[in-house]
């Protein structure tokens, strides 16, 4: 599959309907290991974006990630905010002029999204944040086998970890078995990368 | 959920209107959700704090001569974005730059550093300190580190007097740093706070549970234990504090007794007498105190203490400054 | 019941104990549980308020230069006795007579006026004032009258800048009675006040409903209904403010927005929102405005209105002069 | 019935004793319908008299009263202590130094009593107060037929009526058909000089 202006345009609508539509439940996960706004910050951002798109539709493929990471440094405050935004900012970096990717061009996409995340949160893999949804999804997404099953799978892991790292670290022990809700709305991401067209065949 | 409030979406902006309508000395900037001082001080360094709201009076409550020269307000609980933080610092930048005060959260850390990235792009001088004064969290490099908590009210005043006084941005920031460095809060809840657009408590307290070591967002804190006397609990505070510090008790020290937002005066003074008496029992010095609601977790019952060891006399002269800050 | 305290029975002990351990510049005479100004004014009119305590920070938070000169503590939501008033007559009389700020309770009138009559046989002169400002009460010769409230704090605050200024125990009255006939409160609670003795709520309330009309002791108030939204509960204060006052909308106000110690800041601007745009949008003129805890009813959640005709351009000056009081 | 110095201290002790008992009771009556401290403000009351009597035991018959009146007085506060301290004093005034007092005397002191509670209370009997109960009781003595049954009628009787005058004045209808704290104590105070000798024999 190739990414184009629409595709990626599609998937960013599809994430961003599935985040308003599981705002109470991100709310949720995030009230009893955070402070309870995951679902309502990831839903601002995610109102604004789909508004943006109807005054300004982006012109190439690099503005749906740049007009995504504005929405989300601008609208979303809170740890998402920066690091969505952040994230989303290098994926547009390293899209640059292209207008369009293939799969292995989309895997370092990706790649530079996720690297943008742990440089501004300062975080790695293993603390119980986003990022244990986006390493092991780039991983799957690499050998062209993710699955919303596989994603399933890498939320339970990751809800066995204790947090180190946001808000959830100071709940300590407390954290293990509790859904983290960056790795819940990560999951979404992927989800809607999956819904927007067929990744694993060509 | 029982408040008085409008659309619980509406809380920030409500409150914000209705803190200018109240303040005529601040201008607030709506788009971005600033308070800021109405008329400034020429030259000196503009001073910012900021970070969710539903923390009242802070942060907004502390702007005015002698303190804050603007106030960046977040949605309830959630860090303003750069946009916002920027928007404060270049209405407070009166040509010698600018200090943002910065409570230890991954997102007020993500957000102010990118506004710092942001104003350095238009040439204004940024610093800034991140307070880190709650000892209820365990301090590592494996962990996110402590939390900023109400020990910040104190270095805003520090370093709002010594900003009123013409401190350059260096000056101000060591002695920030000397001040955070010298600062340790630990507080409880008996009842947990509830976010309006949650609608529901942040954790659950049996009606005979109290919770230590509480953040000032709902988090829950280290040990949940049947409800104690204000003696006990202030014992357990400053056991927990002398534990986490390994201060001396020959220490001089200013005391912050704060209100969580439902717990009344009576029960802070109360909780006042009993830290004090047994502050002065171990052979501390108590030069300053101050009690009552300064950096809330909106409707939580509980109390917080904050010490903080007077390093240096300045620091008690800078505390004892007079302001026209509404909330001090 | 859940509180930060020790034995319920030692709260007002306890209490006034830590207030006088945090505020060096009071007196703090224990057997008649009185806070006096560490330091006089000499030669000026006393200026005494009290009543029972749980009003906090009412009434020693008002104790200071510029404000009262002594507060009397009763137990929890009873009047202090004579002799407590009559010790505080003593301790803040400097030569030119004492004044009583006093609520409209039968205990509290009753009370203060057997200390006036200690008083003068001992030849100090003591004159004082029944505040009557709750419009929720029906107010007729065969009623009780209207209770005092909130109100009282603007009251303290006019006389005390008043008495500063060297105004006689004779023009104290005449200003005093003035403003009180000009003074209108209302309330309402949105969950009830739990007196550390009793250990139960003053009335109860269903999880949706509010009560208007309550008074600062736990009474309960005219009316049960639905909780309202912010702007719903302002608009019926006003209303029924304008139905018992009858004043015409071109009146130039002060308004005191005040928590009744449960409910955090965050509500209470929201409210002062709502308040002072509907009084806007009418044509009233406000020309000052307070928010905050200032008459509490230990922990209930609630807010009331009180609004101040400024018959007098001295009021506003009064209002506004500085004061060294740590609650105003 | 003779009342003398030691009938009177009993009388007071049994009251006393009686308010101290019933202490919950009476603010329970209060939180209802005043601000719930009834109960505790009259057993502050009765606890100091109780206490100062075994340090300094009243010499005369006035005594007895003087020293309730002073600890209702310094030691309670609220509307209670100045009603209750000035019917007291006002009783000890009415005595002045009589050793004895024969029916018709003691109806006479507690009349004095019940005028000092209503000038000092500014009421009238009708306004659901203790005054309610002051006024039936001192009739019923004056026939020589106070009884325990009667005082127990009265304060039904109270109870129907519409509060005028003090806290419970501000609930309006809404006091209707509930107990007058200061009604129920007064109830005590004659049950108490009931129990202190046979009030209607000679
Ligand atoms: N330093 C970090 N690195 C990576 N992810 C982080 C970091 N801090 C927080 N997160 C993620 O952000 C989520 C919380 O986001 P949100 O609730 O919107 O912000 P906040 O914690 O400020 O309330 C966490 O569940 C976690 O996955
Ligand atoms: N003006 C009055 N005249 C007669 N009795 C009164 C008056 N005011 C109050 N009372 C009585 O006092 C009782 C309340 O006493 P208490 O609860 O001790 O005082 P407070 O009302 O100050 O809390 C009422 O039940 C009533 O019987
Ligand atoms: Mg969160
Ligand atoms: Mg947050
Ligand atoms: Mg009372
Ligand atoms: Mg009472």
């Amino acid at each position: 599959m190739i990414i184009t202006k629409e595709l990626a345009q599609k998937w960013f609508t599809v994430f961003a309907e599935k985040v308003i539509q599981d705002k109470e439940q991100l709310s949720e996960y995030d009230r009893i290991i955070g402070d309870g706004d995951h679902g309502m910050n990831m839903a601002r951002g995610a109102q604004q974006l789909l508004s943006s798109w109807q005054e300004t539709p982006p012109v190439h493929l690099a503005d749906v990630f740049k007009q995504a990471a504005m929405k989300w440094i601008s609208g979303v405050g809170g740890a998402s905010g920066p690091l969505y935004g952040t994230a989303f900012f290098e994926m547009a970096k390293a899209i640059g002029t292209k207008e369009e990717l293939q799969h292995e061009e989309l895997v370092n996409v990706i790649k530079a999204g996720f690297d943008g995340i742990r440089k501004r949160g300062k975080s790695e893999v293993g603390q119980k944040t986003m990022l244990d949804v986006w390493a092991p999804a780039i991983e799957s997404l690499e050998e062209k086998q993710l699955t919303t099953e596989i994603l399933e799978t890498t939320l339970t892991k990751v809800t066995a970890l204790k947090a180190t790292k946001g808000r959830a670290s100071f709940l300590g022990e407390r954290s293990i078995n509790e859904v983290d809700p960056g790795a819940a709305s990560s999951k979404l991401f992927f989800e809607a990368l999956l819904e927007a067209g067929d990744l694993n065949g060509d | 959920m029982k408040k008085i409030i409008n659309q619980p979406e509406q809380v920030l902006v409500d409150m914000l209107a209705g803190y200018k309508l109240v303040h005529d000395d601040v201008t607030y900037l709506e788009d971005t959700h600033v308070i800021t001082r109405a008329q400034f001080t020429s030259n000196k360094v503009g001073i910012i704090s900021g970070g969710g709201s539903g923390h009242e009076p802070a942060h907004a409550g502390f702007v005015g001569l002698g303190m804050l020269d603007a106030a960046v307000c977040g949605h309830v609980f959630t860090s303003p974005t750069p946009d916002q933080v920027f928007s404060a610092i270049k209405a407070a930048d009166q040509g010698s730059g600018v200090f943002l005060v910065i409570k230890n959260y991954s997102g007020d850390c993500m957000n102010f550093e990118m506004a710092k990235d942001l104003a350095e792009l238009e040439d204004i001088a940024v610093d800034y300190v991140i307070v880190n004064d709650d000892v209820a969290v365990f301090d590592s490099s494996y962990t996110e580190g402590r939390r900023g908590v109400a020990g910040t009210i104190l270095v805003h005043k520090i370093i709002g007097a010594a900003a009123e006084k013409g401190a350059s941005l260096e000056d101000i920031k060591t002695l920030a740093e000397s001040v955070v460095a010298h600062l340790a809060t630990v507080g409880v809840a008996i009842k947990p706070a509830i976010v309006p657009e949650v609608g529901k408590p942040g954790f659950d307290l049996d009606e005979d549970e109290m919770e230590f070591g509480i953040g000032i967002h709902g988090e829950p804190g280290y040990s949940r234990e049947k409800i104690k006397t204000s003696r006990e609990i202030a014992e357990e505070l400053i056991h927990k504090i002398e534990v986490e510090t390994k201060w001396t008790t020959d220490q001089t020290l200013a005391v912050l007794i704060n209100g969580m937002g439902a717990t009344p005066l009576m029960e802070q003074y109360i909780f006042a007498h009993d830290c004090l008496n047994i502050l002065q029992e171990k052979g501390y010095k108590v030069q300053f105190k101050k009690v009552g609601n300064y950096m809330t977790a909106i409707d939580m019952a509980g109390v917080s203490l904050t010490l903080l060891q007077l390093e240096d006399a300045k620091w008690l002269e800078y505390l004892t400054e007079s302001t026209l800050a509404p909330a001090w």
